[in-house]
């Protein structure tokens, strides 16, 4: 349905002959308009349209346009299948009053369609010959603002200040430069130190596990401790401070003051 | 404006004076919008009418190359139509509306508020998406919610921009369905065919 | 416009006619760009002069709301100049404040009486002086005194104009932070980090 010659197609056109009708199939924008306009061209009252009459126009319509072009479209399709079961009903009604009654129904509402159509179509053809906007009557081009924005006032909502607060804290908290974690961990140098202190007072063989430091809580601190002070040992075992002995594997490492340590002490 | 004053004791206002008639002037030249009379009350001093220096202005301009015309519930500047012929020459106007749309649009103006189908119902094919999108790109209509059935779907009312489009102070200065049907038997309600809202008359807007 | 025509055989061109400034009136108006004798000639008979239509038009303007103005090597309509600040309608646009104003104004409506490097550690990062003065200047907070200490450091607080912010009437309608920090592991740290000044609650100010 193409919008373009829609000009042609508007007003009270007078029929035209089928074969320029089958040509014009599209400047219709269905079905509906079509009928719409074949019941304009009966230039009877719009209250009295002949449905009968505009049943067989439309399906001779249908009838020319098919003989040029067979793919029409479905929605053509089956409104000429429906008005042929109208006319059906129409023009011999079956013995069964439903019947009758079903083909009146059903003219009626098409009429009352084709009026409302009508209807919309004047409207559509009034509105449009009234001078419109941006077409026939201009604004003004360069329109003026003297607004004037105040920006000088903030806005401040209990959510998002709650909201900034608890952020606030959470980061603060989170990575506060005040916030140190206390380094636990035993170092080599600490083992070195309390070695070289204790190795004097050793009386014979003491297990490693000796010169731990004090309140090691955590197994994690332990462990670390332990490697340290195991490093610490060989150091000075290397130096020969202290001796070191173990007995079997993963056995308990024994310690024992060394020559070295008693020379330099001596 | 009269909502501007004590209702009991109106004061009796002054007859708008140049400088009342330059000022709502200035004001309805500058405003892209129509401008309401409230609007103009807003800037006039509190013993002067705004409706009347609306008048005198109208008064002064009629018959001139720009007009003053209501639009909505307001009132805007425009050139007058019978120059449209010779301004077009020079001024850009875009595309007049083509009768799908002018067709989409009645029925919306009419029946609103409406949905798709109803609109498609009633012109009996399909809406293409095109003419709704450019409906919409030029503010003529505008959703108004949703119709409380199955799919909820979108209705469609007409924009205060359809008014100043076409001119018109209010959607009841549309021509009324009963002189338009004259002569026509009175539409029977049909309500396996037409929802009932279709029947609606348009001052139900 | 002289353009238009042979420069040899000059017309004597007519005086310009109510017609005529209708139509450059409305053109005027309804142009998006200054319209320039040239432009105006276009759409005039080719009798009159562009500048001359032009003239008459600013004449029949001069002292009213609207006047001709130049504005390139055209004109336009502007509204008269005297007039603007009656036009003027001011709209108010509150701002919000960025998210480091906002943490800082908590904190100190938490806090307060608080000083700047308590505020930098809570928030766990320097303050800019920018913040602090925007704060400052909105008057949402005001120096409450010094602390006692060394350095002599300013104490915060917030002012009355910030409960009327929030439409409190009290600091102590603010949300608890018992409240607030609820589902927070209860910071362990905090008694090592802040100040025990800082644990007061806000209840206390």
């Amino acid at each position: 349905m193409t919008s373009m010659d829609w000009m042609e197609a508007s007003s009270d056109i007078s029929l035209p002959p089928s074969e320029t009708l089958v040509l014009h199939l599209d400047g219709f924008d269905g079905p509906l308009d079509l009928l719409l306009d074949l019941a304009r061209a009966q230039k009877v009252d719009m209250a009295r349209i002949s449905i009968l009459s505009l049943v067989d126009q439309f399906l001779a319509v249908i009838e020319g346009a098919r003989r040029i072009r067979l793919e029409l479209a479905a929605d053509w399709l089956v409104m000429a299948a429906w008005l042929t079961w109208l006319k059906s009903r129409l023009l011999v009604p079956n013995a069964a009053g439903d019947d009758l009654e079903d083909g009146e129904m059903a003219a009626e509402a098409l009429a009352t369609r084709l009026r409302e159509l009508n209807v919309i179509r004047t409207v559509a053809a009034w509105l449009a010959a009234r001078p419109v906007l941006g077409q026939d009557v201009f604004a003004r081009g360069v329109p003026e603002s003297h607004h004037e924005y105040d920006r000088s006032r903030v806005i401040i909502e209990a959510g998002p200040f709650v909201r900034a607060y608890l952020e606030a804290i959470r980061r603060g908290t989170k990575s506060s430069p005040y916030t140190p974690r206390a380094l636990t961990l035993w170092t080599v140098q600490d083992a070195l130190r309390r070695l070289a202190d204790m190795a004097g007072s050793l009386p014979d063989w003491t297990t490693l596990e000796q010169f731990l430091p004090d309140h090691m809580d955590s197994p994690t601190e332990r462990r670390a401790a332990l490697a340290s002070t195991l490093l610490a040992s060989l150091e000075m075992a290397r130096g020969g401070t202290i001796h070191l002995r173990q007995d079997e594997a993963f056995g308990p490492i024994l310690v024992r003051q060394g020559s070295a340590y008693a020379d330099r002490t001596a | 404006m009269s909502e501007n004053l004590d209702p009991v004791s109106p004061k009796p206002k002054r007859e708008p004076d140049e400088d009342s008639l330059r000022l709502a002037e200035a004001l309805v030249f500058a405003s892209a919008e129509p401008v309401t009379p409230h609007g103009l009350a807003r800037v006039l001093a509190v013993d002067l009418d705004a409706g009347s220096v609306l008048a005198a202005l109208r008064a002064r301009y009629a018959g001139r190359g720009v007009e003053l015309v209501d639009a909505g519930n307001g009132v805007m500047f425009r050139s007058a139509p019978d120059l449209a012929p010779r301004l077009r020459k020079v001024i850009e106007s875009p595309r007049r509306l083509p009768r799908v749309a002018m067709e989409t649009l009645s029925i919306v103006a009419y029946h609103q508020p409406v949905t798709r189908p109803e609109i498609e119902h009633i012109r009996g094919t399909a809406l293409s998406q095109q003419t709704l999108d450019s409906l919409l790109e030029l503010d003529l209509i505008a959703p108004k919610g949703r119709r409380e059935s199955p799919g909820r779907p979108t209705l469609w009312g007409t924009t205060p921009a359809f008014l100043a489009h076409f001119g018109l102070k209010d959607i009841r200065e549309l021509p009324r369905r009963e002189d338009l049907l004259l002569g026509m038997a009175p539409p029977r309600l049909i309500p396996e065919i037409l929802p009932a809202d279709l029947q609606a008359p348009p001052d139900a807007v």
